[in-house]
């Protein structure tokens, strides 16, 4: 199989393995003296160069980076496999390892063509230019301030709620009225000569403010249906109770 | 539409060049031609369109058609919502005219920033308006005819009154600590 | 010869520009218009001229027609001279973006240095696009418009023979029977 060998060793050896990129970029290279087609190439072959090359650099005392050390390594293996009886166990089988190591040399060698049609082509600045002194684009953006009027008294609305002086105002609650007292008194006193104590006379509620505000516009009505000669009112003493008849 | 090569050559010299170019200065790029009848047909060629072909002083060079140099810097409005803090202090401004920063911090009861006022005269709604003789003669400010147009209103007269926003509901705080205030007291009522 | 206003506005603009803009920026400042027609329609004007009217990567500009580099170019030196590594780490990204550093690394068969991703981004081709969701979360690169713009792309469709190396299975995501293959300073790798 040496015999083969495409490469004149001696030559290939006068550069330094810093001109490689790595095993991987050196193997390449391999392939490529092959002169065929990468999905085509012998790996056996390629593997034997690599190996080859590897033990000249020693034999040279070269610096050998470690990857190189390991790549021979595996590819030694790689070899082994490739040439012993098969082992139907392998998983995965020689072949498939040699597939997969062709797979990458291809895929580098696409990677390394398609940089080169790209630095190839059109470039801006280089082939191709854009205008020399453009005048240039200019967006000023600019607030349009959004605020409606109603906006405008509401907030000044707020400002003086806010700040004017405490103002308390009496929220509404439940009154009776002294003229639905009045009523009330003089419908329910009717024509009864028993004298009946005043509270008798307010409508039943548990709002205790209610209830205050019932008593004293039924007071104010007793002493306004006394004064039309409807009622008489009586009390025996201070804060005695307050009797209400019938006139 | 131009198939002549030196003419070709000619305008695109021109337009990838930094600077305005001579009739040499041009034929060192386009190589061998008539310069002058390649910069008098291009002048034809781009005359009406949005670029054209000028020579200013004997140099040659394109430019945008000045009519539509209003393209290149373009002012676009966005809506933005008036903060707060700006809110009041126009309205505090229409309400008090002329009136002072320290006023209108007093009235509003929290400082103000630097930056409302100027919202407010970037949108032209405010200006100022001199200053009062007194103590530190502190600078006024007032609203202005602009600001009437926004909001439609006649004049100044015709804001409303305290006793028509007090009618209007507008005067009852609208803040959210009032409204649990009064959730509060609805519910001691009962 | 364009006699249309928006048609002239949308060259203008482009020709005023210094980037190459979408059809969005362009109506920001040409106006309202149909932008698409009117880039048509100058894409056509432009034909065979000195200059011509491009499309990349959905940005259009106005650069010299290519044909005419040999006038134009000032010196034989390549605007932006990349290495070896940087070239080829630039073609990797583009023809398999979203990529992450490790298969970068795994494809070319060496670690890549620090500088290599740098060059690529300080002249605005490569950018950061992401992490991938899975083991490490790794950072993606991926190309820029302005990639795209450099080398005359109307898109990644555009990126010489990528559809053979798809059709190869070139391009294929690197599937886990590679990582055996990987080197033991990939593996090193962060």
């Amino acid at each position: 199989m040496t015999d083969e060998l495409p490469l004149r060793r001696n030559d290939e050896l006068t550069l330094s393995l810093g001109a490689w990129e790595g095993p991987l970029d050196l193997l390449l290279s391999l392939a490529r003296a092959q002169k065929v087609d990468l999905a085509r190439i012998s790996i056996l072959q390629l593997v034997e160069q690599y190996l080859v090359f590897i033990a000249d650099a020693r034999a040279l005392k070269l610096e050998i980076a470690a990857d190189y050390l390991v790549m021979a390594a595996w590819l030694a293996y790689l070899k082994s496999c490739l040439l012993l009886p098969k082992d139907p166990e392998q998983d995965p089988s020689p072949e498939e390892l040699a597939a997969r190591l062709q797979l990458r040399l291809q895929r580098l060698d696409a990677m390394r063509e398609a940089g080169a049609r790209l630095m190839g082509r059109d470039r801006i600045g280089r082939d191709v230019f854009i205008r020399g002194t453009p005048e240039g684009l200019r967006l000023v953006r600019k607030a349009a301030w959004q605020a409606t009027a109603y906006d405008l008294f509401s907030a000044y609305g707020g400002v003086r709620a806010r700040t004017a002086p405490a103002m308390h105002i009496v929220a509404h609650r439940a009154v009776l009225t002294l003229e639905a007292a009045i009523e009330r008194v003089a419908a329910l006193v009717g024509s009864r000569l028993e004298w009946a104590r005043i509270e008798s006379f307010l409508p039943s509620t548990q709002d205790s403010a209610y209830r205050r505000s019932a008593l004293a516009s039924s007071f104010a009505a007793a002493l306004e249906l006394a004064r039309k000669g409807r009622v008489v009112i009586q009390q025996d003493g201070p804060f005695a109770p307050l009797m209400i008849r019938a006139a | 539409m131009i198939r002549d090569e030196f003419t070709r050559a000619v305008e695109a010299t021109l337009f990838a060049s930094t600077e305005p170019l001579t009739p040499d200065e041009i034929a060192l790029h386009a190589g061998d031609g008539d310069v002058s009848a390649a910069l008098n047909s291009l002048t034809d060629d781009y005359a009406g369109r949005g670029i054209e072909l000028v020579e200013r002083g004997g140099r040659w060079h394109f430019q945008t058609a000045p009519d539509l140099a209003h393209l290149l810097r373009r002012t676009r409005e966005e809506p933005r919502r008036l903060s707060r803090a700006a809110t009041e202090t126009l309205a505090i401004i229409a309400y008090h005219e002329p009136v002072s920063r320290a006023e209108i911090e007093a009235i509003r009861g929290v400082q103000i920033s630097k930056g409302t006022l100027d919202v407010l005269m970037e949108a032209g709604w405010v200006r100022p308006a001199g200053r009062r003789e007194g103590p530190g003669r502190p600078l006024l400010y007032a609203t202005t005819a602009e600001f009437l147009a926004h909001f439609g209103l006649g004049s100044r007269r015709d804001l409303p009154g305290i006793d028509d926003l007090k009618a209007a509901g507008l005067l009852d705080p609208l803040d959210e600590a009032f409204s649990q205030l009064q959730l509060e007291s609805v519910d001691e009522d009962d």
